[in-house]
């Protein structure tokens, strides 16, 4: 049909026009929106627009039990789910005094960095996709899958997994496990070389990424970039190294950096920590197989669990960066105030919208996904 | 309190008054400013004199009992690696206090995400237009004093479930335990 | 476990198709069309919530939907399917609609998980919606917090069966009933609100006009002089065109 | 670095591999896959942790008419029923359900257009009835509840024989608070107890440290808080649902711990609210001042009725002052409580006994209404030979004698015939009067029963045996050993088994296997009954009896429309039983004075 | 054959062909993705189901014009191209023509697209033309070469010339093997593939000029995917692989060249739009420059 009732609006001459990126459109990662001011193909302003994702967590956390958050928090990141685990976990032990068995520590960093290879394999896919080479998304998301079987196998569940709880973990390792577990490990590092070849030596790539949303050093650092992307500006700064948490100081593993800062070596990063979370893994996959012991700490009765009154600031390195927690407690059996800081809250917004400006049209979603900005963690 | 503070640091509490400061956890030092206004003269210290170059966060925190609101800016140094959380009190009425981002451009994200969860004004913020609540016309929803619930009363429904099952429950003289 | 046993609906909690008269040959190619439409199903390419990351699994190598016909499609002038993969926020809603009303019918929409049946975990956040059938007519619902891969997967089956024997009519209520849904999407938008669809044009133009098209809230829109410049009267809806 | 052009084509080498595609069936899933909601039925007893502990209101509990309820095991006739509109699955309910019947299954795929079946009543074949195996089901390492009970302190046993101090220590406010931590407020105790007290609500209430609070709950239902705080029955721990797989919660001692919290003042000022200052003028007499007797006091002049209680001992409090030994209850905690309820207008006329200072006629003529809460204060005896014996005396009349302070011999050896609470108490009071006189206990218990089968609290008997009284199961007396008119012993026999296979009391002896035992006393601990002497004849023959005992309705009202009865008498003995009936003649009484129907002349 | 009866077969061959040459390259980028892909009707049914589209949108007369225009020009196309046993109208018109009628669906295109206002349509369709720039001036050299080669620009002697004793050193490619390679490289740009798939690309401008293409709309551009797939790998065949002495030589070589390019397409990501015109401008259009010099050394000599 015909609409008659369209009424053609004269717009002045100009030679800017605007252009809008989402929330629907496959070059954003997620459910988010861009508003990009371009002349001719070059972007001049991008305004980050997010809040489709708002689901008021830091109010609802308020609002439920303490040990009822640890089903809210894993869905604030989807993505990398674990970490936002952790982080409240720590923070409530930190205020409860809680001491997390050994065991429980290793098995959360497990849970940690299989979270971390998800990501990443997915991350790739993702940014392959925005630059057309659909083959590595199906070969990373499926990859990614081998290893979501390994967590329903632990957890019970493919996505969601709340596992670890303030105080521990829910529950010990299934038999077999760790055995069907390094097997699939032993698959993904099989399969590095056939990415190498598709996506990471790929000269169309190299030629794309290099040099797309280039930050420097003290860019990075102004901004508050954190994690993959501030290691790819060259600053060995990892929290897993620097504020170790968990045994993350008793595994070895190397700090990946690379320094030309753009997206390329945001890539090249991910790669790097592919095999570094893979060696990690490994060790804590040994340890497990050796140090035995309870799995929680004793915990009160759920529903009347009260944490004395304070503040704690946990952090975590998570597949994206620092991911940080402020809890205050009132001494109630609900937290008083949850602050969630997620790294994308500074890559999917002012950095972005930096980055962008002089960019392409054609590297916008690339720059985007080259951050692995989440908008699920900027929005909460 | 712990004796062993890094050098930097012992020097930029000294110089800003009303500073008191202890060891909250390993590697992180609580600081309490008397004096609201001193902080920036803080931050600008540290992030000068001690390389507090990453502002992590800002957070608020609401005490309706109080009428104030509380702030904690997060620092954190990729040199001397002791975490830095900031706090200082603000009246709740007016709610105003001055911006950072000038010293620390992350603050204007979280400035603009203060402003419209809990309504402080922060000026000479970059930023201040809504971001998430784009669509919102209720009061800021972060504050103790907005009622979610009530809300989501008034705003919304929920499913009233009919299932076959429960009429012959009902029937029975069975039926939902409120 | 051979067979993983799978409910379905019993057929009767599903609509019959209007009776229309046809011709043989408009009926037959009509048939044919329904079989087509149920084995090439346009996803829209849009994640409102956590769903977004089953969905990739369920598209990609390992869940093949292609298999079946079904592929992302970028624009919603594309696509036949909407998926509201979980909760939506109030912000999202609104984008959701104008979607759906750029969709071309026949068109379908599927809800993934808990949230789009009573607000799942999100049942007390003030903003997010709790029911999407009060502002969408909803085809098919799938349980779960995410559902996994397989469930989406049987869903679409289930859908792909529904749309085969044409039972798949639920988006015409959004014309024949367009007063109701335009009453919840006021009731938290603004009495102002409107999407520059004319949806009650199409209506009329494909003879989905229904009792309950126009009604005291389609009133308001002649009332703010939306549809009309000029004439603005609810009299003018009713205008032939 | 550039990259290679030609590299990427080496990922052609796919074309050649087979499709890791799966096929189109679902997987089964992971053997702790967190699916639907199955539920055993048989093993849930409706307690609704599930719906408190789930984040998203998604369980809510039906109640079903055909189920099977049983208040006292802590049964209730509702069972979930999940929302799967609302449900996370993460299978919180599984691992907070006391009882172990909620687990989550393997089953994962529901659609449906239908709202209405995302909503529904999981039973052990899951939501459609396919019978999938379980996923997430209870662990040994993923329960959330707290199964072990703080422990209580108690006096040594050396030093509490020396005297009638209090055993039990009460909690310190540490424990109180770990103890009170573990209620998962069900409210199945609520239910179970007679007198259906808001236990949750006073837990819940110490939980949070607001002991005015607690004890306001205590008070809307218990006169007797510090009474029942020590000595009560407890059936409220026996329902509790944490029974089912740990330790109950100590709902008794948490009542006390709350009341001892605060000053007896600020209990009174506590108790004292909500009172009707207004006065009806109306006038009730109540015979009898024990736990039945005052309640129903209490709760009259609290309406506002002039309530006049006469009681026939010195002091009042019945069985709870001249029965429960002072090591269980003492006098002090006793007198605070009566205090209170004197507070509420109550008079209590002590040291008239019904029948010869005043008559039941007289009283029925004076006033409005008469309540008849007389306890059981006769004992029963073995009638064996030389029971006639002065030095066999029953347990009643034992401890009313040793606590009313009269004059008692202490016996250099006493045995005890009983194995229930009251044979407990003789034993255990002569071991202490032993104790002080002597200094040293020659106590012994011979019971019919056999260990397992004795009716006295285990703590009971255990403590008993501390205390060094020698407890022997299964024993029948035979006989009372006289020589030259001195008691020396008491003969048994083995007891083989007490009831015939009809059920009825018919006890077998092995009479081959006899023992004495020494004493200088025996005490007579198997049973009592009510001293109805104060009833005239006529009154007696107008009141409709069974089996010796009064016959009354539901709210205690006799055939006599004046009369009510409540307590001991009526319902056999328990504390907290007469607390129930109190309450529930005293609302009688007062819907009757509101109605003027049925009273005195 | 009568002519009229060719006019009908022809299209319908061309898209029949067309189908199953999408259905291939669907089953191959599946295949490269490890999965199974679709099954053999789906490309059908996808065009069956847009065109039973119950409601459509149109932007404006233009918008249905030019949606016209798109599918016409392209079924002229496939008119002058000669196929074993139909000529057409090969006849009537020349290479020439034919490469000014594959112009038309482009145009067309940019005509609607301009209508819907939609502003990825709009730098989809600067895109579209901005890639033809890049693709035509190599396929131009190499056709021209071609057509020097053969001393003719009529289609059905070039058949008869490469077709002349059956042997394989009489065509294009044995003959021109630097015109045959940069003209294989254009085809892929022609075909809009990657690294070359600039104005589609959805990860950028959401699908460019099909972004406000509905039901029957996008159902067109289904059909002409067929028609152009059949067109340009026809054309190629024709000019430098001997084209087809039957339909089974035809279709073989046709479907090998779709082949190569959908394989190429499914290990590249694309490039930024002036890499493509960069790239275009360099490697094929040198490779064709010098073929087209060794054309001329040959003619010369």
């Amino acid at each position: 049909m015909h609409p008659d009732h369209y009424r053609h609006t004269e717009l002045p001459p100009s030679t800017e026009y605007e252009l809008y990126f989402g929330p629907n459109h496959p070059g954003i990662e997620g459910n988010y929106a861009l508003k990009a001011r371009l002349a001719g193909d070059t972007v001049v302003a991008l305004e980050a627009d997010g809040g489709y994702l708002h689901r008021g967590f830091e109010k609802l956390m308020e609002q439920r039990l303490w040990i009822q958050n640890i089903a809210l928090v894993p869905r604030i990141c989807v993505p990398d789910p674990v970490p936002m685990e952790e982080t409240y976990a720590r923070a409530v032990e930190t205020l409860g005094g809680l001491e997390v068995p050994e065991r429980a520590q290793w098995l959360r960093m497990l849970v940690l960095e299989m979270s971390r290879l998800t990501a990443h394999l997915f991350y790739f896919g993702g940014h392959a996709a925005t630059v057309g080479l659909y083959t590595n998304m199906f070969w990373g998301v499926s990859d990614r899958d081998r290893l979501l079987d390994c967590f329903e196998q632990l957890t019970g569940a493919r996505v969601y997994h709340m596992y670890i709880t303030p105080g521990g973990v829910r529950r010990d390792t299934p038999p077999g496990f760790l055995d069907s577990l390094s097997e699939v490990l032993d698959y993904v590092e099989g399969r590095l070389p056939k990415f190498d070849d598709l996506f990471f030596d790929n000269a169309v790539l190299v030629r794309r990424a290099t040099g797309t949303g280039t930050m420097d050093q003290a860019f990075a650092i102004d901004y508050g970039v954190t994690g993959p992307n501030l290691r790819a500006t060259g600053l060995a700064h990892d929290l897993r190294r620097d504020y170790p948490y968990l045994k993350y100081a008793e595994v070895e593993f190397d700090v990946i950096t690379e320094t030309a800062g753009d997206a390329y070596a945001r890539t090249l990063v991910r790669r790097g920590e592919v095999i570094e979370s893979l060696r990690i893994l490994r060790q804590v996959i040994d340890k497990l197989r050796s140090v035995p012991g309870p799995i929680r700490c004793p915990l009160p009765n759920p529903l009347a669990w009260r944490i004395p009154a304070g503040d704690a600031y946990t952090r975590t390195e998570s597949s994206k960066g620092e991911l940080a927690y402020y809890i205050v407690s009132d001494g109630s059996a609900k937290p008083w105030r949850v602050h969630v800081r997620g790294p994308s809250q500074m890559h999917a917004v002012q950095t972005l919208e930096a980055l962008c400006v002089g960019a392409r049209i054609e590297d916008v979603a690339q720059i985007m996904f080259s951050l692995d900005a989440c908008p699920p963690e900027v929005d909460r | 309190m712990s004796k062993s503070l890094p050098t930097p640091l012992e020097g930029v509490f000294r110089r800003v008054p009303g500073v008191r400061w202890r060891q909250q956890a390993e590697r992180h030092l609580r600081v309490e400013l008397s004096e609201a206004e001193n902080l920036p003269a803080l931050l600008a210290l540290l992030k000068g004199e001690a390389g507090y170059r990453h502002l992590s966060a800002i957070s608020c925190v609401d005490w309706p009992d109080a009428d104030e609101f509380e702030l904690v800016y997060h620092l954190d140094s990729y040199t001397t690696q002791v975490l830095i959380s900031a706090h200082i009190r603000l009246p709740a009425a007016p709610g105003r206090y001055v911006s950072v981002s000038g010293l620390y451009r992350p603050a204007g994200f979280f400035e603009r995400d203060i402003h419209e969860m809990f309504g402080v004004q922060f000026e000479g913020a970059l930023d201040l237009r809504p971001f998430i609540l784009t669509e919102w016309g209720g009061p800021p929803p972060m504050r103790k004093s907005f009622d979610t619930e009530g809300y989501v009363r008034d705003h919304y429904q929920w499913v009233d479930y009919g299932p076959e099952w429960l009429a012959e429950l009902e029937k029975r003289g069975g039926g939902i335990v409120e | 476990m051979p067979d993983y046993p799978i409910y379905r609906d019993p057929p009767e909690q599903c609509r019959t198709p209007d009776a229309e008269e046809r011709s043989l040959w408009g009926r037959t190619l009509e048939r044919i069309a329904d079989h087509c439409r149920a084995r090439s199903l346009f996803v829209l390419h849009y994640c409102t919530g956590c769903g977004a990351i089953e969905l990739p699994p369920s598209m990609t190598s390992r869940f093949d939907l292609e298999r079946v016909g079904m592929q992302p499609m970028v624009t919603p002038r594309q696509a036949d399917l909407l998926l509201i993969t979980g909760y939506l926020s109030v912000k999202t809603l609104k984008r959701v609609i104008l979607t759906y009303e750029q969709m071309q019918g026949p068109k379908y929409v599927m809800g993934f998980g808990s949230c789009t049946i009573n607000g799942g975990m999100y049942w007390n956040s003030y903003a997010t919606v709790k029911r999407l059938d009060q502002y969408l007519p909803v085809d098919m619902y799938i349980a779960g917090c995410m559902p996994r891969p397989e469930a989406i997967q049987q869903a679409f089956l289930q859908l792909m069966e529904k749309i085969d024997s044409g039972r798949a009519q639920n988006w015409k209520e959004y014309y024949r009933r367009y007063d109701h849904y335009l009453g919840e999407q006021q009731a938290l938008f603004g009495e102002q609100f409107h999407t520059p669809t004319d949806v009650i044009g199409e209506a009329r133009h494909y003879s989905l006009f229904g009792p309950e098209t126009l009604g005291e809230h389609t009133a308001k829109l002649a009332k703010y002089d939306l549809y009309h410049p000029g004439q603005g009267a609810v009299d003018a809806l009713e205008v032939k065109r | 670095m550039s990259g290679s052009l030609f590299r990427p084509l080496k990922a052609l080498g796919t074309l050649f591999e087979a499709p890791i595609t799966l096929p189109m069936a679902p997987r089964p899933a992971a053997e702790r896959y967190r699916g639907f909601h199955l539920n055993d039925h048989n093993k849930c007893i409706g307690c609704g942790t599930c719906s408190r502990i789930c984040d998203n209101a998604a369980i809510r509990m039906v109640h079903d008419p055909e189920l099977r309820a049983d208040p006292v095991k802590g049964i209730r006739a509702e069972r979930p029923a999940i929302d799967y509109g609302r449900c996370c699955w993460c299978a919180l309910c599984v691992d907070a359900c006391p009882t172990g019947s909620l687990s989550l299954s393997r089953e994962y795929i529901h659609i449906s257009e239908n709202l209405d079946t995302f909503f529904f009543v999981p039973d052990e074949q899951g939501m459609h009835g396919f019978g999938f195996e379980h996923g997430w089901d209870k662990g040994d390492d993923n329960d959330l509840l707290a199964h072990q009970r703080q422990p209580m302190a108690e006096v040594g046993t050396e030093e509490r024989l020396g005297d009638m101090r209090e055993i039990v220590l009460g909690f310190d406010p540490q424990a109180a608070l770990v103890e009170a931590s573990r209620c998962i407020q069900c409210g199945l105790c609520h239910d179970a107890c007679p007198t259906h007290m808001h236990a949750p609500e006073y837990i819940r209430a110490v939980w949070e440290g607001d002991f005015d609070e607690a004890v306001r709950q205590i008070y809307r239902t218990m006169p007797f808080g510090s009474v029942c705080g020590r000595v009560c029955t407890h059936r409220c721990e026996s329902a509790c649902s944490l029974h089912h797989r740990g330790d109950p919660i100590a709902i008794r001692w948490l009542k006390r711990y709350a009341l001892d919290q605060l000053s007896p003042e600020r209990v009174g000022q506590i108790a004292s609210e909500g009172r009707t200052r207004e006065k009806s003028g109306r006038r009730i007499a109540i015979i009898g001042s024990g736990p039945a007797g005052l309640t129903t006091a209490y709760d009259l002049a609290r309406e506002g009725h002039t309530v006049v209680v006469y009681e026939a001992q010195t002091e009042p409090g019945g069985m709870m002052r001249y029965g429960i030994p002072e090591y269980r209850l003492p006098r002090d905690k006793l007198d605070q409580d009566i205090d209170i309820i004197r507070a509420q207008g109550v008079e209590i006329r002590t040291g008239i006994r019904v029948g010869e200072q005043v008559t039941l006629e007289g009283l029925a003529t004076e006033y409005d209404a008469v309540v008849v809460a007389i306890g059981l204060h006769q004992g029963r005896s073995t009638r064996i030979p030389g029971s006639d014996h002065p030095a066999v005396m029953r347990a009643v009349d034992l401890l009313r004698t040793v606590w009313s302070g009269a004059d008692f011999e202490v016996p250099r050896s006493a045995t005890v015939i009983g194995g229930g609470n009251v044979a407990m108490d003789a034993a255990r009071t002569l071991a202490r009067l032993q104790r002080r006189c002597f200094g040293e206990v020659q106590v012994h218990l011979c019971a019919l029963e056999a260990e397992e089968g004795m009716l006295a609290d285990r703590e009971e008997i255990h403590e008993a045996r501390e205390e060094g009284i020698r407890i022997n199961p299964s024993r029948g007396p035979r006989r009372c050993m006289v020589e030259e008119g001195q008691l020396t012993g008491l003969e048994t026999v083995a007891c083989l088994s007490i009831f015939d296979d009809t059920g009825r009391f018919h006890p077998r002896y092995d009479e081959e296997d006899a023992r004495t035992h020494p004493a200088e006393l025996i005490v007579e601990a198997v049973g009592q009954m009510a001293d109805i002497a104060l009833l005239p004849k006529s009154i007696v023959e107008q009141l409709e009896w069974e089996r010796g005992r009064l016959k009354v309705d539901n709210d205690g009202a006799t055939a006599l429309p004046w009369l009510w009865a409540a307590g001991d008498m009526v319902e056999g003995p328990d504390v907290v039983h007469a607390v129930a009936a109190g309450h529930r003649v005293a609302s009688s009484i007062h819907r009757s004075l509101q109605n003027n129907r049925g009273l005195t002349t | 054959m009568s002519i009229a009866l060719q006019l009908l077969l022809m299209p319908l061959a061309a898209f029949l062909v067309g189908l199953a040459m999408v259905l291939m390259m669907r089953k191959v980028r599946a295949s490269v993705e490890r999965r199974i892909g679709p099954p053999w009707y789906q490309p059908l049914f996808d065009i069956y189901k847009l065109f039973a589209k119950d409601t459509q949108i149109s932007h404006g007369v233009m918008h249905d014009v030019a949606i016209m225009m798109v599918l016409g020009g392209i079924i002229c196309v496939v008119l002058f191209l000669p196929v074993p046993g139909m000529s057409g109208l090969s006849a009537k018109g020349d290479l020439i023509t034919l490469l000014y009628l594959m112009m038309v669906p482009s145009l067309g295109m940019a005509l609607g697209v301009g209508q819907t206002a939609n502003p990825n349509g709009s730098i989809g369709i600067a895109r579209a033309l901005t890639a033809m720039a890049g693709y035509e001036i190599p396929f131009f050299i190499c056709v021209a070469g071609a057509a020097l080669h053969y001393g003719t620009t009529d289609l059905n002697q070039i058949l008869t010339i490469q077709q002349h004793g059956g042997h394989l050193e009489h065509w294009g490619i044995v003959q021109m093997p630097l015109l045959a390679v940069a003209a294989l490289f254009a085809v892929h740009a022609m075909l809009g593939k990657e690294p070359f798939e600039i104005y589609v690309a959805p990860a950028e401008i959401a699908t460019g000029p099909m972004v406000e293409m509905s039901g029957k709309y996008l159902g067109t551009l289904f059909v002409m995917q067929c028609f152009q797939l059949f067109t340009v790998s026809v054309l190629y065949t024709t000019l430098f692989l001997g084209g087809g002495f039957s339909w089974f030589t035809l279709l073989l070589k046709a479907f090998a060249v779709v082949f190569i390019s959908v394989l190429v397409t499914n290990v590249y990501p694309r490039y930024r739009t002036d890499d493509v015109l960069r790239w275009q401008w360099k490697w094929p259009t040198g490779i064709a420059l010098l073929g087209l010099g060794m054309v001329m050394l040959q003619i010369g000599r």
